[in-house]
């Protein structure tokens, strides 16, 4: 039995990725840069996420997000920006909730469809980027 | 960063969940240790080892009637504040059950802010074919009396007797603290018992059941620096309820069970030393918390105090921070060693974000943003501002990441 | 009387009355002794004290389940034996009324010589029209195992549902063994779940639920050198039950309020202790309670061996001693510092002597002058001894001024 | 608070009858003295007295009794034995089982109606005296 005092509720991977987390937005300008925009979830879940991609010769060059929510949706979105960084569109379109998840070592059952948006939102800015370039 | 590791290498956590439940006390549980080994009887034994248990259940019982102002026949033992709630609420549901031939034939009239002990036993009681009513709160959460007077007077002229109302004392979440004797003086005037859940009261409210005008009062340990399990149910006796638990004749015949010696010593001394204290604790809380209100409410932009500012525990300090989510800032905090609550549906087993706040009137995502820190023993000033040092660094990151909070100023390439 | 005060000053009371209730074991209470002031989170909260709380719930509930041979979901933790026997009949009982829009339709069998918090539940859901069945035992207190196959029969056949069946795993005054396994037998032939009462069983007894054959089993802590006011059910998961205690989902969503921790720690430990010693206890106790019959028998006249010589706990005896009544031994031996039980109704707040002794066919008499001794893990043959010295010597002298043991041989002047 | 480990259930007085009873029967031999006798209770309530008076000229000269029952029926038969020697048979009649109880200071409530049979034992007693000598 482990009952440390300061154990954690989600794994190490969660818990990293949720107190330094990678590639959000920290200011408004970078926002120019991006070339496509993904927004999904609702206040009423508690759970919303916004992603930015730059997307050249159909690879994902460079990514940002922001998101409200718990420990678990701020981890899945930016474990979810480093895995596809330097992706191809194809295979991020591929990119499911349970590989976000396999990256985090794995959520508590109860977390899981309503934190892990970020297979949607990467689906949703891949599909703006493509409206507006093709 | 350092001061974090600092509380935590020391094992001082920097504990604000009060409300949740309590450590035991050194006093408490040094005078209810002898129990568990040395003075183990069994109360109902004819023999010297059961009678040094049954004066100790009995001294207790006195002790604890003394603070309650009430008779020592009128102090159930229960096995926690929720079964103590249970035995009030079913007791009488039975009672009236028993006589209808099985069937439930009558109201209950409740808050909207209840504790989850009582809304989820009168959602159960529905099944038999009780009248459930939940009576609204306004934004401060004090219950709306003339929606109470008006309830209680369409049901009895309806001819569906008010069996019971039943209405917490002080919240759990916001604190707020209810007019019992003017929801009593509407009751008593209908004829309709009073039940009170006095768990999150107990330590700093007074407890003279005559004073406060209820015909059944629940408390317990858990809350009040004694045991996690262990908790009590006045009952005025004029108020015939059935048993929730059945066997011996224990508790006058209203709890079965060998009775929890080492616990029920433990309650009548956390009762006791509340009492004492509890003067001085709420002056010196009182000043925390307005401490506490006023510096958050400074520096830190787009918050929301929840609850009463007057009608309130001094112990309770409740705020949404716009545009962020409850869970985050709870864990964040957590790191540092804060120990709170939210009211966030995150932090629970549910979806839905805390009853209570949606009850005084908070949207969805002010709701799901809500952090509560609760006061006992051992806060002080410097760790109130060691945790708003926290706090406010935890909102700021949070509304960095946050597409709530960066929306008016959000806008798209092209 | 010198060897007597010796053991009064010592303060070591001879204390022979553990079926009544056990001290808590020094090392129950060590391991259970941090989680009140040191680890004293909520499971329910969402910080890292909370989470200690949670895994050492958790933990305690592998233990358990593991000497159980049961999954760690079908364990519930209670406040006493009393109130796991109150969830078990209750919850199939309430389920059923649920179903029945309140009425209760169906029959619950038990047996004549069950704890009262068997029968008085049981009696008090007759009230809802529920259909209650006690099976006779035989002399030595065993079961009618025809009887209650044909009761079973007979229900099902005129289409009353046998809802459960109830029977004691051993019994607390005689330490009678009942054939759980061929009960269980009988009872799933039928389809109908049996729940057994294991309180005096869990010290000395196996505890394996598949091999045992139950459904539901209820233990408690006060029994085990663990925490009065614990206890636990075992539900076995294709047995559905209404909750007793409502309020937050605790325990499974069938017991709520806030975890009893160190009670629930000490529960565990208790039972492995149990687990680990019974083997050796079981003979060891078994040796000292053949001593102490051969040797009663012999040395006092006219005494009668309550309840069977081999389906019997290891700890238990249990005589009645003819023209005298038991009050008065209990209280001799008590002032000669040994701690026993009797099944007069002079002991207790009844006027009846115990059920049990009448229900194996003792006349009235006898079952006033009884007296039980009940072994634990400090009794030694001395003490045995010195007990059966002292009982020879009360007995003696209670019979001289009794009418009844002088009856034959009394006379009148003229 | 008082809670002594080897505290007593009843009063002092009912302890020291109890354990130490007076004017009991010690032998069978003993009743041919006597002029009166009585016996009340039945085995089913658990309570059953004998009672042998030596009377000479209206005066309780000698006591004996004998008694089945829990502590307080002896202690009060015993001290009933000792309140009754050397009284008249007039004063005699006149004892009460709340007499006896004060004697004893106090019984638990649910004790009196069935541990106190005394005063009923003497007034049979004094009967069969009555009816042999009158
Ligand atoms: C056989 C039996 N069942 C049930 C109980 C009740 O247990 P508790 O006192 O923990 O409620 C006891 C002991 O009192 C018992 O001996
Ligand atoms: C207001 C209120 N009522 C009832 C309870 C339930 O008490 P317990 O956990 O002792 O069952 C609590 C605490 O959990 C509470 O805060």
């Amino acid at each position: 039995m482990k009952v440390e005092g300061n154990d954690w509720f989600y794994t190490k991977e969660v818990k990293e990725h949720f107190m330094n987390p990678k590639n959000f937005l920290k200011e408004e300008k970078e926002i120019k840069e991006f070339n496509g925009y993904g927004k999904v979830g609702n206040m009423k879940c508690g759970d919303v996420m916004e992603i930015w991609l730059l997307i050249e010769k159909n690879k994902i060059k460079d990514v940002r997000w922001r998101t409200f929510g718990c420990a678990s949706a701020i981890a899945s979105t930016s474990a979810m920006s480093e895995m596809v960084k330097g992706m191809s569109i194809h295979n991020a379109l591929k990119l499911t909730a349970s590989d976000i998840m396999d990256k985090l070592k794995g959520l508590p059952a109860i977390k899981v469809h309503c934190s892990v948006l970020g297979d949607e939102a990467l689906r949703e800015a891949i599909k703006d980027y493509e409206s507006n370039n093709n | 960063m350092t001061k974090t590791k600092n509380i935590q290498n020391t094992a001082k956590e920097l504990y604000m969940d009060y409300s949740a439940t309590t450590p035991t006390r050194q006093a408490v549980l040094d005078e209810a240790l002898p129990f568990f080994v040395e003075k183990y009887g069994n109360p109902s034994s004819f023999h010297s080892t059961g009678l040094v248990a049954k004066r100790t259940l009995q001294d207790a019982r006195e002790r604890v009637a003394k603070i309650l102002n009430c008779d020592e026949k009128e102090i159930v033992f229960t096995g926690s504040g929720t079964e103590s709630i249970n035995l009030a609420l079913k007791g009488i549901a039975f009672k009236n059950m028993i006589k209808n031939k099985g069937l439930g034939k009558g109201t209950f009239i409740t808050g909207k802010i209840e504790h989850p002990a009582v809304l989820e036993t009168l959602e159960w009681l529905e099944k038999f074919g009780f009248n459930i009513i939940e009576i609204d709160v306004d934004m401060n959460g004090i219950i709306n009396l003339k929606q109470l007077q008006n309830d209680i007077k369409k049901n009895q002229e309806e001819g569906l007797p008010v069996l019971l109302v039943s209405i917490m004392y002080a919240n759990n979440e916001i604190g707020t603290i209810q007019p019992l004797k003017e929801i009593s003086e509407i009751c008593h005037k209908y004829g309709v018992p009073l039940h009170s859940d006095g768990c999150q009261g107990a330590e700093y409210l007074p407890l003279d059941v005559t004073k406060l005008g209820v015909d059944m009062l629940t408390l317990n340990g858990s809350k009040i620096y004694g045991f996690k399990g262990t908790g009590l149910l006045y009952k005025n006796k004029n108020v015939i309820i059935e048993s929730l638990i059945h066997g011996g004749g224990h508790e006058n015949n209203l709890r079965a069970g060998t009775e929890n010696i080492a616990g029920i010593v433990a309650m009548a001394k956390a009762l006791e030393i509340a009492e004492k204290e509890k003067k001085k604790e709420t002056i010196r809380l009182k000043k925390l918390r307005n401490y506490m209100v006023k510096k958050i409410k400074k520096e830190i932009p787009k918050v929301i105090y929840n609850g009463s500012a007057t009608k309130r525990l001094p112990n309770n300090v409740n705020f949404s921070f716009e545009g962020i989510e409850g869970e985050s800032i709870l864990l964040r905090l957590n790191e540092a060693g804060i120990r709170v609550s939210t009211g966030s549906a995150c932090a629970s087993q549910s979806l839905d974000p805390s009853h209570v706040l949606l009850a005084i009137g908070l949207p969805h995502g002010l709701a799901h943003g809500s952090i509560r820190f609760t006061f006992g023993k051992d806060t002080t000033k410097q760790k109130i501002d060691y945790t708003i040092r926290e706090l406010k660094s935890s909102i700021k990151f949070l509304r960095t990441i946050s597409p709530e909070w960066n929306k008016q100023k959000s806008w798209r390439k092209r």
